[in-house]
């Protein structure tokens, strides 16, 4: 990336991400085409560790989370810290995987087999499991005979038959595909569409703090326009952008096979959500309780507000 | 004093036996290669050895990797520096014992025990996302053992060096110098040994948790997406810097320093 | 005698005052470090009153107690096997250049492979088994055993290793009697890095690949975002290691360092 | 020379290990200033002992120690007599080259730089181990390391030195050569000098006194003054007829009378 | 007693260590079975290397030895000649108590076990050290240690004893008895001892044969038939006789010719 960004004066706004997730690509995005400087600031990737991004975020040490969910959130404030979710972010990019010479149809055939997942507290496998549960009435927790590795093995593990399914995130899920060769036997993003009827929980969503918010009232509006705008660039080219530099290199894929079928993938779900309205903070409310209610992660749904729109928040 | 006969044939015996060596050690760095190149016919995971070692001129040639690899380095070689002094001083402590050397005693078994995970989220806390953290981490989970090892060695002390140290009243710098240090040499190299091997693995987790830059936290990367050919690139790298210490330094420093011990019939035996 | 007695009494009640006072001043300064610590980080660091807290709640947690006895348990299987395994390869390497040429870069270059590799390759190796895991832990913690085992037997006396031979002394006689006394402060310290090691990477293993375990629920509070509990039961874990230190390793330890004095 | 004054005042010496092995029992003992003494006991009974406790590293159970008026033990400040001590064994540093385990003790002493090196010379020179000035403690052979041993303690030039059986891994004709130049040393400087020996014509050829101590737990046994004139030879037939009566004196009470076989008296 | 046969056979021995320090240099010797012979040398000349080259612990450079036809040295195998060793260190086991010491060498002599505590107690009787039996090492006194050390030798009842200046710690009195119970010893056993000794009274009371050696690297300077009848009287006049000849004999070629401040030759 040009890091020249010349206008002196402009805000350097830190936001933070994985190294390599796919979910950050809008900041890259604003980054390269200068949307950042035109909604007045500088976007900087922090990237940081998984196992450390929260604590990141709270401490200050970036101002903008790009990673977080609502289950987060609302842990994150249930420990009485002060943060929302502001602005859409990835959809829910993860799904269950299976070899594509396999026999399983469906969720309900893999009830005492050994399927591989990375954490029962990850959101990969909770959402995985929420969504059984209420689809399919099926305790994956106990009906399953889970495997627990990092998400980096899962393909291995499910290419070498160690295991008869996987759950894990992108591009691990497609790298599964490709290579096993496997199939999608429950992508979460679609079947909750089709079972509430429209509405689909997002993988990620920005985030910021609300001492932050407070005092970056106007960035905090031209942070969220930007990223829209960098997600309406890249849906807009259908991705085309993901095969140039420096985007490319940013999601380390394997190899360009990988590469096109991601951008397949991205078209196909499609990989960011753009809409933000009251009915969807809602909806994300809603399957917070469902969450809460089935005791996985949370035990309860947060007092205050997880998800805002910006101006219902300042207004 | 002339060279006899049996000096030159002594000489012989050595180089033979020092040649020997040499082999036996390349035969023992043999079996990780060997146990790859099984891995690699038997698994899917585990890369052909051709095709990495193909991959490394590209690798090393391209110069983004030396930033990463010389800061690493100074950071574990500066952890670790740190991590002797605090050994050495925890140890003296303990060995002098009395009510401070218990005090040291509690938090050297303590910390002990404190699992990287939290040191290190701890120094994300107090040194956030700074230079600092990463060698207040790897400093404070290894000097625990150092203090450990080199305590044990002040314990085996002959006491009646000791004596003579008294009797002819050795000031304290001349004790430790000349007595204490000296017999502690051995100890400290095992200590050394280990604990330099046990930094580079805590430094990873310090460099993910509060750089995100340096050989750690690349490796990490790189085997978090399991891109398993850099992956193993990077693993080389560790275990090429691991084993130039261990022979280019350590060793011949070790044989150096305890030149006294031999009986002066190593070369008969 | 009584004189003596006396003295000795005299000596475990002035123990046992200076380990209160140890144990007094250890914790108070603890606690004035920690203080500092949390308002250095601007209450990040918990407060040494959460920690209480959150100990108070754990401890009364019962199925905490199961996790402990499910990773004590782990710790024990690998301690065991890797300080065998560790002092016998050792030991053999001490004793003979030869060994020790073929496997001091096997050593070198085992201590370099991170952790998490062994657990991955071992899992992906050998299935998803809980052995897996303890298996990578063995592996994992053998060089450092290791190590200091070998540079424990390099510091042996050559004089007696001669005695050994003049008198023919037994293979086992003189690895038991010869060898292993003068090792025996080696092994103790190797002993203990293991054990500690130990349970250092079941923390890691049982993060990575077991539900259960304590380590488990060092991490889930993490990923909970509680530090105080992480904290909080790492503490109560560490207590129980050490008393499993104080009953098991420190007779061993006088018992056998009996002679020096 | 005259035995009279108290340079080391030894008085009412309790010395126990473990507070339950008496090693030294109710012993006093005086050494003048200048005086050349030796100690004789049979194996044992507590004279490398006496002198631990002499040099202060070891504490008595009761008892006081003096030198020169100033008491020893482990406060022993720098305004103390300075002590050579040949140990028992040589406890030399192995990790240090002979000529580095003198310098060592002669920059303790403060010894200034300059007069280090000339010094070791000299001493090593004198005990006929200059060849082994750069060489290991470990290369050296038993009679070698007791000579370095021997050489460190005098190389200070101590006002008092102690001196446990320093020749007694010496050859004959070493030994005579090295109590000769000892003899010698000690009239030409005003050292007070304690020496334990077993060998009693050595006592004799060296000493101005000789204590005798009894079995273990070391008592006096009895003090024998030495009149032969110095200088003395080895052979003088006189030490050879004192030699005798010393062996029948003590033989009784060192526990071999009439059956060699018999146990030491408890 | 004949001095013929050849049951340790030295010959064209070298030894050096490092390579480069000779220590033992073309000495050919032989000791006849049961032969009692002393070793007699100067400090640092190669006495106590040579007694290592015959126990096989340290390697020739060049040359042979031989204990009853078979080559002793890393492959000693179990059908080879038992050999006990005073080392001139005592070499104890620190850890393990007086009678461990001793339990352990018989043990590995294939002393049956029943033997095992009965020989023990008659050995450290033998030496006056049955007090000590449950002791350990570091609490000894010197002479104490050197006193189990030959225990340890004796007990095994090997066919050949090498003994390292065994009595150089122990007092004149102790040093008698023992001398006497070692001459009785051997006159009623058909042990073969090769003793090194500092002592030439020693050498001349014990022996039946005494090898001279040189100055450092040890050659065989001269062989003296020690023909006074046995049992001799320590103070028989002829063995001072013929100490004064050997003195005399050697002083030159020892080093401490006409200066005694000389250096010794190299
Ligand atoms: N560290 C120790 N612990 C317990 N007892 C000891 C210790 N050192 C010596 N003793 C005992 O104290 C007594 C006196 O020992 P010491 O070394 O003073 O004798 P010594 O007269 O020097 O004998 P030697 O002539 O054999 O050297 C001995 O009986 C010995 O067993
Ligand atoms: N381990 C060693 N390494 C190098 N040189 C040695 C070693 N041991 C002995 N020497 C040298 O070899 C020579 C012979 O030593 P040795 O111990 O055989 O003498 P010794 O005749 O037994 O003397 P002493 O009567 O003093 O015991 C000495 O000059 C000594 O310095
Ligand atoms: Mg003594
Ligand atoms: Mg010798």
């Amino acid at each position: 990336g040009d890091d020249e960004a010349t206008d002196d004066g402009l805000p350097t706004v830190k936001m933070q991400g994985f190294p390599a997730d796919p979910v950050g690509l809008p900041a890259l995005v604003m980054h390269e085409l200068g949307i950042d400087v035109a909604h007045g600031f500088i976007a900087e990737y922090l990237p940081v560790d998984p196992d450390a991004a929260t604590n990141t975020f709270l401490i200050g040490e970036s101002d903008i989370a790009m990673e977080q969910d609502g289950v987060n959130m609302t842990i994150v404030q249930a420990e009485g810290h002060r943060a929302v979710l502001f602005a859409p972010g990835a959809n829910m990019m993860t799904g269950i995987v299976v070899p594509a010479d396999s026999s399983y149809q469906d969720p309900t055939d893999l009830i005492g087999q050994k399927v591989g997942h990375f954490g029962v507290d990850s959101g990969t496998t909770s959402t995985i499991a929420l969504m059984l549960k209420e689809i399919y009435g099926l305790d994956v927790f106990t009906e399953y005979d889970l495997r627990e590795v990092g998400p980096e093995a899962l393909p291995e593990l499910l290419k070498s038959g160690e295991v008869e399914a996987i759950f894990d995130f992108e591009p691990l899920a497609l790298r599964a595909v490709l290579e096993t060769p496997g199939r999608y036997l429950f992508e979460p993003a679609k079947a909750w569409a089709e079972f509430s009827g429209g509405w689909s929980p997002w993988l990620t969503n920005l985030a910021a703090r609300e001492d932050w918010l407070a005092e970056n009232e106007e960035l905090a509006f031209g942070i969220r326009d930007a990223w829209m705008e960098a997600i309406d660039v890249l849906q807009g080219g259908d991705f085309a952008l993901l095969r140039e530099e420096p985007y490319k290199s940013f999601l380390e894929l394997k190899s360009d096979e990988e590469l096109e079928a991601f951008i397949q993938y991205c078209i196909d779900l499609p990989c960011f959500g753009t809409s933000w309205t009251q009915a969807d903070i809602a909806a994300l409310n809603d399957y917070l309780a469902l969450f809460a209610e089935n005791g996985i992660l949370i035990d309860a749904v947060s007092p205050t507000p997880v998800a805002v729109i910006l101006e219902d928040y300042f207004g | 004093m002339t060279r006899s006969p049996e000096t030159t044939q002594n000489l012989g015996a050595r180089l033979r036996a020092s040649w020997l060596d040499l082999a036996l050690g390349a035969l023992g760095a043999g079996l990780p290669v060997f146990l790859w190149w099984i891995g690699s016919h038997t698994t899917t995971f585990v890369p052909p050895i051709g095709e990495v070692i193909r991959a490394i001129p590209d690798f090393v040639t391209g110069e983004d990797i030396w930033p990463d690899v010389l800061v690493t380095i100074e950071r574990v070689a500066g952890s670790l520096a740190i991590a002797l002094i605090l050994g050495f001083a925890a140890a003296y402590v303990m060995h002098r014992g009395g009510l401070w050397g218990r005090v040291v005693d509690r938090y050297v078994g303590l910390m002990l025990g404190v699992p990287s995970t939290i040191a290190a989220l701890l120094a994300l806390y107090v040194f956030k996302r700074s230079e600092v953290g990463v060698y207040f981490v790897v400093s404070i989970i290894t000097f625990p053992f150092v203090a450990l090892t080199l305590l044990q060695g002040l314990r085996s002390a002959d006491r009646r060096l000791d004596e003579m140290g008294d009797v002819y009243r050795l000031s304290t710098p001349q004790r430790l110098r000349h007595v204490a240090v000296p017999h502690l040499v051995p100890y400290t190299f095992a200590a050394v040994r280990n604990e330099y091997a046990h930094a580079w693995k805590v430094v990873v987790l310090a460099e993910l948790f509060a750089v995100n830059s340096g050989m750690g936290a690349r490796f990490a990367r790189a085997f978090d997406r399991f891109r398993i050919v850099d992956a193993m690139l990077w693993l080389i790298i560790f275990m090429i810097i691991l084993l130039g210490t261990e022979y280019l330094l350590l060793l011949p420093s070790e044989r150096r320093v305890l030149r006294w011990r031999g009986s002066g019939m190593e070369g008969n035996r | 005698m009584t004189t003596e007695q006396v003295v000795s009494l005299r000596q475990i009640t002035g123990g046992r005052l200076q380990r209160f006072q140890a144990f007094t001043v250890a914790s108070l300064l603890a606690l004035a470090v920690w203080q500092l610590a949390t308002l250095i980080s601007d209450g990040w660091v918990p407060s040494l009153w959460r920690i209480m807290e959150a100990l108070g709640e754990d401890a009364s947690t019962a199925s905490i107690y199961t996790d402990m006895w499910i990773t004590l348990r782990r710790i024990f299987v690998t301690f065991a096997a890797a300080t065998s395994i560790g002092i016998g390869l050792g030991v053999a390497m001490g004793l003979n250049r030869r060994v020790m040429a073929f496997f001091r870069p096997i050593v070198v270059m085992g201590l370099a492979v991170p952790d998490v590799v062994y657990i991955i390759v071992a899992i992906l190796v050998l299935g998803t088994e809980e052995s897996s895991g303890l298996i990578a832990m063995v592996l994992a913690l053998i060089p450092f055993v290791v190590n200091i085992v070998v540079g424990g037997v390099g510091a042996r006396d050559p004089g007696l290793d001669e005695m050994s031979a003049v008198y023919r002394l037994r293979r086992l006689r003189y690895l038991v009697d010869v060898v292993g006394w003068q090792v025996s402060p080696s092994l103790i310290v190797a002993t203990r890095t293991c054990f500690a090691f130990a349970w250092k990477l079941i923390v890691l293993v049982e993060a990575l690949s077991q539900p259960r375990g304590i380590g488990a629920q060092i991490y889930y509070s993490f990923r909970l975002l509680r530090p105080d509990h992480m904290i909080a039961r790492a503490l109560l874990f560490i207590v129980v290691l050490r008393l499993v230190e104080a009953i098991i390793f420190a007779p061993v330890e006088k018992r056998f360092l009996g002679w020096m004095r | 020379m005259t035995h009279s004054g108290e340079y080391i005042r030894v008085r009412d010496l309790d010395v126990s290990y473990d507070g339950i092995t008496p090693a030294v029992s109710a012993l006093s003992m005086d050494v003048a200033e200048g005086e050349f003494a030796a100690v004789l006991g049979p194996s044992g009974c507590g004279k490398s002992t006496l002198l631990h406790a002499i040099s202060g590293v070891v504490q008595p159970q009761s008892g006081t120690i003096e030198i020169a008026g100033l008491p020893v033990g482990a406060g022993r400040g720098d305004d103390s007599v300075p002590i050579g001590y040949v140990f028992q064994e040589h406890r030399l540093l192995p990790w240090r080259t002979v000529a580095q385990n003198i310098a060592i003790v002669l920059r303790a002493a403060g010894v200034a730089d300059d007069d280090v090196d000339p010094r070791i010379d000299h001493y090593l020179e004198m005990l006929h181990i200059s060849k082994f000035r750069n060489t290991w403690p470990l290369r050296l052979s038993g009679g070698q390391r007791q000579r370095v041993s021997i050489a460190r303690a005098l190389a200070i030039q101590p006002a008092v030195v102690l001196m446990d059986e320093p020749f007694s891994t010496l050859d004959e004709v070493t030994a005579r050569v090295m109590r000769q130049q000892l003899a010698d040393l000690w009239q030409r400087s005003n050292q007070t000098i304690v020496f334990v020996t077993h060998s009693i014509r050595e006592a004799l050829f060296l000493a101005g006194r000789i204590f005798i101590l009894t079995q273990g737990p070391a008592r006096l046994f009895d003090t024998i003054e030495v009149s032969v004139p110095r200088p003395r030879r080895y052979e003088d037939p006189r030490l050879t007829e004192l030699e005798a009566q010393i062996v029948e004196h003590v033989m009784d009470e060192w526990g071999y009378g009439a059956n060699s076989g018999e146990e030491p008296r408890e």
